[in-house]
Formats: structure tokens, C-alpha cells, sequence
């Protein structure tokens, strides 16, 4: 029983073209439309950091759209997420209203936090979206949380816990998938796999192939998917959400994927080749997408381009709105801390 | 409070009272922690509780602090309010991620769109010869840490009192239950009732200084003050109770009245809380009464020893109260 | 993939019979003598508690000792071990002075911590014992850096790690042992199984059914041994230790024994039955121990109480010589905080 | 110091200085942490550092904080010299059960057996828009921690020798580096130096009031005094640059001198370490000439911000500085 150092062994889901057939035609439109949301917002985002609007850092999750969209695709509306740092992907999914979550990326009163958290900590607590943590794998214990409570009032909502790979080295994914797996939480831990913590390779910090092996050791079902292959993803988490939702408790899946960006804007990109960042963008899980619905004959070229067409004027009017949108004042701040 | 008549039970029984009667009339309260079922607690304090309401709600966990301290704020986001016992203060060391970028912040970073009900119950302090890991009082850290509130009741009656308000804050309150308190026997209501966070308590009235207390150092600086008062030497002793939020009006008062002040505790001096009460004084109107320095009796700057005469000398005894009180009294006489 | 809940399928292991004929008579020796004076140590430990002479707590191995001996057993006189608050037997195997061994229980000056430790710290550097911490799975992350140190300088020393079952659920359990792995560390985890933590049984924690299962999430050998079988846990170890004495890293090996008092004096025993603790009392080690070296021929009847009666007079001894040293003072308490 | 005719280079580049100045000199000496190789550390402070030393000494981890904090204990334990960058103070969080528990009580608790140098290496502090978990002053809570010091230094100079210092010291240091010094200039000697960790430093002399400031706070307070001498108002500025162990005797002999006191910091005020300050002075012979109450003018207690307009009004600036100073240097007169 030693280490295997061999990459990923990627399970392979036959499902994708069941699904192209199954899933009615206004669900595989909505996640076309939540990725080239993603992908435009974050383009925006760069655009108007880069322009100096924005203050402080962002991590983009370009690349990676097909893992929140195709996860969050498999909820009912009042399910709900919790997520991290690279998280405006899950926020997106989720059905976050694009202008007040620009709003919160502009650093606005009328954004999601009312500009007190940032690109960092969207959350929209009515909308299911628990928020966003900073701090690599903190928000996993408060799945935990957010679990038991979902069981103790035997609601029948589940709950989708997102972190990257490199939190899965945080004493914190342990302690919480194991509690999890032994109260039976309505809860799927989701590893936002893009291969990468900062500048360490996975196979740098851990002696595994698969993330999705460390499920063993809570005894829940494990598994590494595509991440780049939305209807794959969809898959994998349907069936972890319909095993938490019945009862029998947490699994884990492990969605393999790629960021194209730095890890923030400090990145200076030393630690990777530009081959394999342009290998991975040719694997851009939007273009396949729409590779295979058109292949499947699901939609047309054209109605695919007016998907992503009117995604991204719905992000340019997003961000001329919330340009707009007043500063927040700090003369009351100290209320704002406790609840009365 | 009228004290005539009612019955007298302990701090710890009474810390038990208050869990039972908020669980009772709030299905959303529930216990959570290490050994908290079957065991009753490292020191007993929900014996009894799993027969009455089940191992739901008095949940038994691994030996997973962070874990614990993330279930329970999950829980509280979600409007349930937990109540989290540490077996020991010492190791918050490994919740402090969850307590303080988690709980505490939350209600702010996400726009005051939330709240964080819960309390973190924590045995605190010396004098079990457990030495220097089961022994700390870290209120010093929390006190620091905006969005909790630091809770520190010295008598049966406070703790039920503090306990009840506590579990009833929408905020996230530590509440420090000193094991050497456990055992104090003193009268408490036996309807549930609450006592104000921001409520400091003169526990002896004197004019001669003013000795400010928290937790276990209230019980001795009453005892130092009976020593002194039998020297001529009047005491007034007030407790503040809730570190954080201070109802610094309390404590002014007495000190502007006094013009001496001791502030004691038994966390190391260097850094501690006393510092912060320091502060509020020497920044407020009661500085132009202060006959004498500040002066502060703390624990010594050093771990918690495990032998028993270094782990009393370690920390303020009514012997070091009596003494240092005195020699203040003097002051510039 | 889904949770085992049967109980620990023991890997057995068949080279006791072996090691009997291959192991020199002196080792043989010298482990019966180290097992009987962990029991006589802390049943004298128990003694001067019950008597009130001892402060503070105490937690004992009694029935664990073919643990501790087993695996101490393999080591180097230069290797070392860092353990925890259930930690006389390790103190002891590693070849601690009796006398000052039992002065730090009873808080004296001349005890191994000059009385500041007690029971739950007892450390002896110059010995190679690295000290017991009583925040339980706190010592295994400095084990990664006493081996990291060894590792660095070179050395062929391995270190032991020891924790309790219950330890295995703390994120620090999670992050030592993958880092371990990544660094090739020479270090062996060993998990005390004494299938309690307080209260709590190992199937009421986690949903595997062997704790060595978890070595899986970090690419390193893993295996669960018959802790009440000192030769099972010799021969298990020595394979750990010359593996990551040859530059191969860590491995986990899980000993799985029983503990026959409470966890520790307020301890009211409610959570087991009296007939499971009956039950691992006929199991006991040292008897276990005993019956296999006189059943092989190797030691007669006599002999084996010989050794126990010696082990008895020892510590019998020890507890009265330490009873007459001097108690600490507390004058210069703050110089002693740090090194100059 | 003579800093005529001295080079001058980043706070940034004093603290990589004092690195691989140290790093020649002992090969026990080696740095850990998250990204500190190929990536150069998340502020850049270890560029470069990874081809002289290579890999071992140069040490990526995985995101393991607690781990990362027991390696560098471990490590120290053994008599190694490690220095172990933590990516921001607010993780420490997640090492605190390590750095609190076993680094600094290993030594007492063990009876003075054995040693652990090591050095912590935390940016700390807002500016930077990173928000609540990501700009945190936590020195308050190590201060009440016997057995770990704390050191922040606000200037370039400072961080080279205290860093160099800190590294030789046979115990645990926390070294604060405010993320918004990294980029300020200032004179340095090439050679290693020393400053003892004991040694406060008047930063700018005056006679009308004591600011005590450190870390960012001393180039406020400068700037600000600069400001206040155009209104006829002299301000002393004295940087304790140690936090524990405290220059006591430079800060009471610059208060005895002005006899008003400003004690600023970044943290929180509620808790903070100008509790600790205020509380050194009010207790001392410098009570005696104290003309105002002590004054403190610290964060705000709320988490730190996203927005900039609020991230800035959540600490001390110039602008506040000037303000309270000017009150403070009129009060009572
Ligand atoms: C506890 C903690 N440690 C370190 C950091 C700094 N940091 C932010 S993101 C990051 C990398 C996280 O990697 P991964 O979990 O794979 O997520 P990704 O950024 O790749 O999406 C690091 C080290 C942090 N925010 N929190
Ligand atoms: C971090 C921490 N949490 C809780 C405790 C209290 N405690 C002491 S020992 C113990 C049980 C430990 O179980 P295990 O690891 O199996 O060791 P055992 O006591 O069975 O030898 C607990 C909960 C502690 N000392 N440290
Ligand atoms: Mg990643
Ligand atoms: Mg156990």
C-alpha cells in the first residue's frame, strides 16, 4: 500500500450524452448561459481592476466555469452552498443578481455585503449562498454546521461545501468531512479542483493521485470527475446530492479542472509552463460545451452565440449600473458588528 | 437581588439550570462538545442532560475542536443556537480560526445580513494541578477580537443569570466558567431570569479602594477585603462580569469615589485584560480622583506549573490581594 | 465506496513464533521487564494518587503496555519518540530513570520536568523522549519537525510519533501525516488504539472500521496490528522504522489494545460495560506475554517472575526514594520562561 | 545609528537581508512556509532566495498551518533555527494551538530542558482591500503568552536588526511585518547588525506630549508630528519596537518628560496592546506627572472592511493622529 505518483485517473462519466437527451432543453440553456455569465463577469472584473475601479485582489475562476454550473445545476432552488475565495463562479450559479454582486465587487452599499466584504465574501444569505470565506478551507467547518442544522429540523434541502484542492491539506477538510460522515450530514463536499494551490502542484504537497481518495478515510463515497465537462460534473453530483438528500450522508467529489489566470493578481505564472496553460485553454469547458450541444443537435450554432452574446451584455449593463451605486459611509460601523 | 429564601445550589449547577431551562423552552438551543453526553462533560456539568433531551441535542463529538467550533457557528447561521462546550479553555487554541475569522465576522463581512447566536462555554483556569495546557484563561485574546462578546460570572447567581442572557445574544459569547468555581455554593432563583451583558456589580461596598475582579478573583478579593476590613481597611469590590461588552460606568464610579484602584485576574499580567481596565480608567474622569498609580495583580508571566505550591504561587491568592491592596491603601499617605 | 461499519479486521500477523527464536534472549528480557514496569508504575501511580499525595490528574495505560514496549523495542538507543498524555509506558520503554521518572509525578524538584511537567509531560531530551504534550494529536505536528530536523542534518535516526485513536480526528493528525508523506520524513505515526476517547468508541467517531485505513490518504504504508500482542507490534514496527530509516517516509500502524482503567480519575466508566472491560482484562499483555516465552521454551515459569518481582522492587523503590526529594520553588519561576 | 552615506533599501528587502545574511552565517538557519519558494512568498520577501539555497532551506509546504507551525517547533526543539512565514498574521489562527501550546510552553513545562528558537514571520495589518480575514493585528494575544516574544518594527533599519536579533534568540519570536512598510525606503547598513529586543527608540524628540506608536503607526506619528510642530506643538515619538520584552523605563522617561501620552495602534482598541502600555504607565512613577488622562487612539472595534473609504476609517491616520494629539496636548491647560 504505497504511494502511487501516477496523475489523475480521471473517472470517466458515459452519462454526457444521456443527459444532452434527458435534461429539458431550458436546463441546458440556463447552464450555457450561468458559464459565459461566469466567464464575462470575471473578464469585467478584470477589466475594471486593471482599469483601477477595484481595490484590493480577486481570484478568477476562469476555466473552471463548468464545475460550479454544472454542481449547482443539480440543487432546488432552496438548497443552499457555502464556498471560498475563487467563488464567483458559485455565486453566479447560484442565481446571484449580477449588478448587486458587481455592486459588491465595486465596493458599493448596495452590494451583496453592502461592500463591507468584497470579491473575497460574496454571500446572499436569502438567496442559499452561505458566503464566501478567505481563509483556505474555513468555510468547511461551517458546512458542518450548516448541515446539522439542515438535519436537526429534518429539512429536506442539502447543502454543497466548495474548496480548492490545495484546503484539502487543511486539518479543517478532516475534522469536518469526518463529523460529517459520522452524523450522516445532508451535505457533498466539492473539491474545486484546478490542480493548483498558489504555485504548488498538487503532487507537490500531497502523495495521491486522486483528491477523491481521502473520502476512504471518512468511509463516503468518493469521486474524481472531468471538471471541464459540465454534464459530467452534473452527474457526479447528482448522484452525491440524491445519496445526501435521502439520508445516507456526505461524499465527496473531486472536479478536476484548470485556473487560466494567476492565482491572484500578484501571480507572476513562474511555477507552470505557458504550454500547459495553453493546453488547458484549449480544453475551455464553454467551447466544448457548446461543441456538444451543437453536435448533439441540441441547439444551433446561432442559438448558442445568442446565449453568450446575451450573457455578456447582461455583464456590461451589470457594471455600468454598479458603477453607479453610492459609496457606503463609515460613520456607523461600530453598530454594524453585533446583532441587536 | 433578594437572596432571602431561595435555595442554594452550585455555579456549576446552576450553569446546568440555565442550559435546561433555555433548551426547554427553545427547541432550537442544543449542548454540543466533547464527552458532553454519556460522560456528562470533563466536569460534569450536563450529567443528566442526554436522558432529558436526547443525543440530538446533546450532541457528543469527536476530538475535533475546530470542527465543533464550525458546527456550531453553521448552526447558528442558520438561526439554530448552539451552545459549544471546549473541555478546556486551552483549547480554543484550535477553534480560534472558526471563532475569530468565522463567528465573529460574519454578521459585518456579509453586510450585517446575518447573525451568529451561540455560546462558547470554557472552563478556565488554574488550580487542578493539570498544569500548563488545562490551565490558561485566554479571555485576553477574545476581548480583542470585535463581533464576540466575553462573558465571566464569579457566583452561582451571575453565572445563571449571564448563562440565560448569553444563550438569548444574537452574537457569539464566550462564556468562561473557572473550574475552581464549580464547587461555589450560593442562592439562585430557580425561575430562569436574566442578567444584562453590560452590567458590571458592586460585590462589597467600601471607600477606602477599589478592587476590580473577574471570575475566580472575586470570591478571593471578598475574602481579602474581610482581612482588611478587620485592619480598618474598607474595600469595594466590583466585578464587571461581561470583559466585553464593559460597563465601564460601574467601574468609574467607584474608582472616582475610592481614588484607588487594584485590577486583578489570574491570566498573566503582561498583556492581559487588565490592561484594558487600566486603560479605560487612566482615559477617563476618574483620573483626576486617582490618589495612587494604577496597580495591577496578575497572574505571573510564566505557564501554569504542574506542582501544586508553584501552580498557587503562579497566580493571585487572597494572601497577594491582601498585600497588595494594603500597600496601595497606603500610598502616598 | 461506501462505509465499512464492521469492526477492525486485525491484520495478523504470524511472526511471533519467528521472532521468538530470531530475538536475543536479553531483548526478550528486556521487554517482559520494561511491560511489568509500566503495570507496577502506574499501579503505584494509582496508589500514591488514591493516597492524596498526588495533585492534579492522571491517565493510565494499564493493559496498553505491548504497545509502547513493542514498538520502543525496534529503536536505536539515538532514536527517539514524542508521545502524549497517556504517556508512562513510552516514558518508561524508552529507558526513563524510574526514580526520576516517578519524582516528576510527584511534582519534585529533581523530576524529570523539575516538577513543572507532571504526569502528562514527562520529557527526557537526553534520553531521545521528546516529551508528552496533553493536547491530544498536538505532538504529532512537532513531530514533522523533530524528523524534519533529522531529515535536514542528515541523520539516521527515525522518530516514533504516538497518539490515541481519539487523536486521529484532529485536523493536526490530517496535515502532520500528509506533510510527513511529501517530505519522505523518517518518522512512524503509531496510533495507541485503545478504541476510547473518554467516553467516545472509535465507531461512534468515524465510519471506518481500521484506523490505519487512513494512511491511504496520504500515499503512505499503513497497517492495524494486535496491540496486546508485543511481538506482533515489534514485528509491524520494524518494518516502519527501517522503512523510513532507508529514506522511504512515514508509515501509520495502528495498535489496536484496550485500556483497563478510566480515561482518567473522574472517569465513572458509564460508556462501557464491566463485561467488556473483564473481557480485555483475560487479554491482558503481560500475562498474554508470559504464556508465549514459557510456552516456547524460552524463559521458565520462574523466570518470568523473576523479572516481575524485580520490576515490582523497582518501582517500589523509585516511589520511596522520590518521596523524599525536595519540592520545587517558586521564587525564580519567570527566568526559567525563556533561554538566554 | 549613523545612517550618513548608507545605502538605502525596502523594509521588504532589510527583512530578505536580514534572511539570507543569517542564512550564510548558520546553516541551521532555514525558512518554511506557504509559497516561499518558486512564488517568493505572497509579498515577493523571499525572491530569489530559493536559487542560493535550494529547496530544503527554501521550504514550500503544503496549506497546513497548523503543521507549518509544528515543523518550525519541531524543528527549533531540536536546535535547528527555523523561520517560518505564515502568508497573513490572520492564519496564525490556525497555528495558535501549536505556537501557543507547545512552542512557548515546551521550555517551562519541561523544566527548562530544552529550547525553541524560532521565528515567526507575520505580515499584518489593512491597506491592502484584502478584508476581514485577511488584515489583522493579532499582537495582543501573543503578548499575554508567556514564552513567545513579540516583535514589530516600523522602519527598514528596525527590520534588519531586530530581525537578525530575533533569529539568534534562543526563544519563539513573533515578527510583525506591516504589509504597507514592505515598500517604504530607508537607510541600512550592508553588514549584519543587531538591535536588542529590548530597546524602544525615541523616534522623534519633543516636549509638549508622548506619542507611543509602532509598526505603521510611527511614520503616522511622524508625519503627523510634522504637522503639529507647524502649530507649535513638539511631539516625542517612541517606538517600543519590542512589544514583550518592553523598553518600560524609555517609555516612562519620555511620558515623565511631556506628561501627556497618545498610545496608538492598528488592532482594535477594546483589548488591544495600548491596554498594556496605558497600564505600564498609569502604574508607574510617570503617573505622578501626567498632566491628561492617558489617551489611546487605536482601530476601530469592527472587522476590517472591504471598501476603501471604510478600510481607511477603520485605523488611525495622519489626520486622526493630529486630531487627538491636539486635544490631548490642550487638555487642561
Ligand atoms: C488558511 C489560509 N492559508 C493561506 C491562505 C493564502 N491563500 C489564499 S488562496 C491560496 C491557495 C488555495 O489553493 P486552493 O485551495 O487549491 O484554491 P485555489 O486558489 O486554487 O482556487 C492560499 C495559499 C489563505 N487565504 N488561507
Ligand atoms: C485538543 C484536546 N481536546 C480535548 C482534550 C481532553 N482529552 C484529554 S484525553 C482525551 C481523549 C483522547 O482520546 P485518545 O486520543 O483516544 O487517547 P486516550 O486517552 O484514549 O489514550 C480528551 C478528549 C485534550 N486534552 N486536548
Ligand atoms: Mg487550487
Ligand atoms: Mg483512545
Amino acid at each position: 500500500m504505497t504511494a502511487q505518483k501516477t496523475k489523475a485517473n480521471i473517472v470517466a462519466t458515459s452519462g454526457s450524452h444521456r443527459l444532452l437527451k434527458e435534461l429539458p432543453h431550458a436546463k441546458l440553456t440556463w447552464m450555457l448561459q450561468r458559464m459565459c455569465e461566469i466567464r464575462y463577469f470575471e473578464e469585467k472584473a478584470e477589466d475594471l481592476y486593471m482599469r483601477g475601479l477595484v481595490h484590493g485582489t480577486m481570484h478568477l475562476s476562469i476555466g473552471q466555469e463548468a464545475t460550479s454550473v454544472g454542481s449547482i445545476a443539480t440543487l432546488r432552488p432552496e438548497d443552499l452552498i457555502i464556498h471560498h475565495h475563487r467563488g464567483h463562479g458559485h455565486t453566479i450559479a447560484k442565481g446571484a443578481d449580477l449588478t448587486t454582486m458587481m455592486a459588491e465587487f465595486l465596493g458599493k452599499e448596495t452590494g451583496y455585503c453592502r461592500g463591507r466584504g468584497g470579491s473575497m465574501h460574496i454571500a446572499d444569505i436569502s438567496g442559499g449562498n452561505m458566503g464566501a470565506t478567505g481563509v483556505v478551507g474555513g468555510g468547511i467547518p461551517t458546512a458542518v454546521g450548516i448541515a446539522l442544522a439542515l438535519q436537526m429540523r429534518r429539512s429536506e434541502q442539502v447543502l454543497l461545501s466548495y474548496f480548492g484542492d490545495g484546503a484539502t491539506n487543511e486539518g479543517e477538510f478532516h475534522e469536518s468531512l469526518n463529523m460529517a460522515s459520522t452524523w450522516k450530514l445532508p451535505v457533498v463536499f466539492i473539491c474545486d479542483n484546478n490542480q493548483y494551490g498558489m504555485s504548488m502542484h498538487v503532487s507537490r504537497v500531497m502523495n495521491i493521485a486522486n483528491i477523491s481518495e481521502r473520502a476512504a478515510s471518512y468511509g463516503i463515497p468518493g469521486q474524481s470527475v472531468d471538471g471541464n465537462d459540465v454534464l459530467a460534473v452534473y452527474e457526479a453530483v447528482l448522484g452525491a446530492v440524491e445519496h445526501a438528500r435521502s439520508g445516507k450522508g456526505p461524499s465527496l467529489i473531486d472536479c478536476v479542472s484548470y485556473r487560466w489566470r494567476g492565482h491572484s493578481k500578484s501571480d507572476r505564472n513562474l511555477y507552470r509552463t505557458q504550454e500547459e496553460i495553453e493546453e488547458w485553454k484549449r480544453k475551455c469547458p464553454i467551447r466544448r460545451f457548446k461543441k456538444v450541444l451543437i453536435e448533439a443537435v441540441v441547439m444551433t450554432d446561432s442559438e448558442t452565440e445568442a446565449i453568450d452574446q446575451t450573457a455578456k451584455a447582461t455583464i456590461e449593463h451589470a457594471a455600468e449600473v454598479a458603477q453607479t451605486f453610492p459609496e457606503p459611509s463609515p460613520e456607523h460601523m461600530e453598530e454594524e458588528v453585533y446583532a441587536l | 437581588m433578594n437572596t432571602n429564601h431561595t435555595r442554594e445550589i452550585t455555579y456549576l449547577e446552576a450553569v446546568r439550570e440555565a442550559m435546561i431551562q433555555e433548551m426547554r423552552l427553545n427547541k432550537e438551543v442544543f449542548l454540543i462538545g466533547e464527552d458532553v453526553g454519556t460522560y456528562g462533560g470533563a466536569f460534569g456539568v450536563s450529567k443528566g442532560m442526554l436522558e432529558e433531551f436526547g443525543p440530538e441535542r446533546i450532541r457528543d463529538t469527536p476530538i475535533s475542536e475546530a470542527a465543533i467550533a464550525g458546527a456550531a457557528t453553521g448552526a447558528a447561521l442558520m438561526g439554530m443556537r448552539p451552545v459549544m462546550e471546549v473541555m478546556f479553555m486551552d483549547f480554543l487554541t484550535i477553534s480560534t480560526n472558526q471563532l475569530v475569522n468565522q463567528a465573529a465576522k460574519m454578521r459585518f463581512m456579509f453586510g450585517g445580513k446575518c447573525s451568529i447566536p451561540m455560546v462558547i462555554r470554557a472552563p478556565s483556569g488554574s488550580g487542578t494541578g493539570a498544569a500548563a495546557q488545562h490551565s490558561q484563561s485566554l479571555e485576553a485574546w477574545f476581548v480583542n477580537v470585535p463581533g464576540i462578546k466575553v462573558v465571566a460570572p464569579s457566583s452561582p447567581y451571575d453565572a445563571k443569570g449571564l448563562l440565560i442572557a448569553a444563550i438569548r445574544d444574537n452574537n457569539p459569547v464566550l462564556f468562561m466558567e473557572h473550574k475552581l468555581l464549580y464547587r461555589l455554593k450560593g442562592p439562585v432563583p430557580e425561575e430562569p431570569y436574566t442578567i444584562p451583558l453590560q452590567s458590571a456589580e458592586v460585590k462589597r461596598e467600601g471607600r477606602d479602594l477599589t478592587i476590580v475582579a473577574y471570575s475566580i478573583m472575586v470570591p478571593r478579593a471578598l475574602e481579602a477585603a474581610e482581612k482588611l476590613a478587620a485592619e480598618g481597611i474598607e474595600v469595594e469590590v466590583v466585578d464587571p462580569r461581561s470583559l466585553k461588552p464593559l460597563d465601564k460606568e460601574t467601574i468609574i464610579r467607584s474608582v472616582s469615589k475610592t481614588g484607588r484602584v487594584l485590577i486583578t485576574h489570574e491570566a498573566p499580567g503582561t498583556g492581559g485584560y487588565g490592561g484594558e481596565l487600566a486603560a479605560v480608567i487612566a482615559g477617563s474622569a476618574a483620573f483626576d480622583y486617582l490618589d495612587a498609580p494604577i496597580r495591577r495583580l496578575a497572574g505571573r508571566d510564566v505557564p501554569i506549573p504542574y506542582n501544586r505550591t508553584l501552580e498557587q504561587a503562579a497566580v493571585p491568592q487572597v494572601e497577594d490581594i491582601v498585600a497588595a491592596a494594603r500597600e496601595l491603601a497606603q500610598e502616598g499617605r
